[in-house]
């Protein structure tokens, strides 16, 4: 999903952060600044041997998408690209990437990190913990901290 | 109208989803989930904190106290951990 | 110039994004954010051919590697890179790239951040102006602004 | 003790570096800018409003109260422009 601005992709496929800095940058003069985030699974002290991520396909593009205008309206981002995986992701790998570019370096920060952190909280997405002893783990719970981080931005 | 189900809710009531008819009255979020827990105990246990289902109408998040409209899918799930 | 967890580079060279996230998060389990900064030289509304960016040697590394080890200090970071460029640098080319990885987002982005806000006033580096019109312009005056940056992480 | 200059303040004096020796009575970067002053016009044009010339000494930023020591470089420049 996309508009002018914005481009949200859910996928299973990992992704390439310099292509999409590229799709960003490349071919443009007026972007001085360029903010990537990368989500990665960690294996929690090695107990961890994979998280399986559940989404609510059509709604996981259309909430990004909503968010990435909200950020478009609050800063003056030139691009703005957001790809989350699904299914089964080993400690290591990528988990989400976002990546925001402006001509000013703190609206490329602020956009990376609004969307960060909305995204947590209101993107339909589910993680399930696969334990190295083979069975299956819990649902992870959702983080106070992570509603606290939205009060920032209101 | 069909229903979604997802995470430990879509576990533990064993379908990610299905087709059910609302009865007309249901105007809004809270009575379409009072209605829902009486559909069975599952349902029943799964609401027994409302608080901590979510619920999305038509892909839209949506307070409790919200109208329906005319909602052709509504989902039920657990905060969300995307990210 | 580097210590176990910082790495500063000053270089004529472009940089590979993707090397240094990979460089931060190869091999290792613990990294749950890596956020990364790209500065752009930008055309300015099309006047600009190109800004010269000259740098005192031996003290940019020096410095950059002071400010990076308080970032270190300050927040939980597992790596941070930092290259500067400096010589005859294009619009649209890279001058500068921050990468921070941390178990925890925040701490990614803030690091990023407080890098680059340190940096800017802090680094011993000069840009000159070279206009479209083949005439050298002016060196880039100090911003208020950058200086204002700075107070939030008083 | 070596003198490096940078930015506008090399291209003013035409030149980027310079060995000199220090009156050992000087204690201070900010003595050290006052004996700069008369060595000649340039230099007194360039420290005419001080506070724009930042000073580091082996390659430290210093504040214009603080000491010299036993510096083997000291450097001059406007305020920096990085990043």
């Amino acid at each position: 999903m996309a508009n002018a601005v914005s481009n949200v992709r859910i996928q299973a496929e990992d992704f390439d952060v310099n292509t999409e800095i590229s799709a960003l940058s490349d071919g443009r003069n007026d972007v001085g600044a360029v903010v990537t985030f990368s989500g990665l699974c960690r294996d929690e002290g090695g107990t961890l041997a994979a998280l399986e991520l559940e989404h609510y396909p059509g709604m996981a593009e259309a909430e990004i998408l909503r968010i990435a205008e909200q950020a478009c309206a609050r800063w003056p981002l030139t691009g703005l690209r957001v790809i989350h995986r699904y299914g089964k992701i080993a400690p290591g790998e990528n988990i989400v990437l976002v990546v925001a570019a402006s001509p000013h370096r703190q609206a490329a920060f602020d956009g990376a990190s609004y969307l960060m952190d909305y995204l947590k909280t209101r993107a339909p997405f589910w993680k399930k913990e696969h334990l190295i002893d083979g069975s299956s783990g819990e649902w992870v719970s959702a983080k106070d901290a992570d509603d606290e981080a939205l009060k920032r931005w209101e | 109208m069909k229903l979604l189900y997802f995470s430990w809710i879509r576990e533990r009531l064993g379908m990610g989803e299905e087709m059910v008819e609302l009865p007309a009255e249901i105007k809004t979020v809270g009575e379409f989930l009072d209605w829902l827990k009486t559909r069975g105990e599952e349902f029943e246990a799964i609401l027994e904190v409302p608080e901590i289902v979510r619920v999305a109408v038509d892909q839209e998040h949506k307070n409790y106290d919200e109208l329906l409209g005319d909602a052709r899918e509504i989902a039920l799930f657990p905060p969300m951990t995307g990210g």
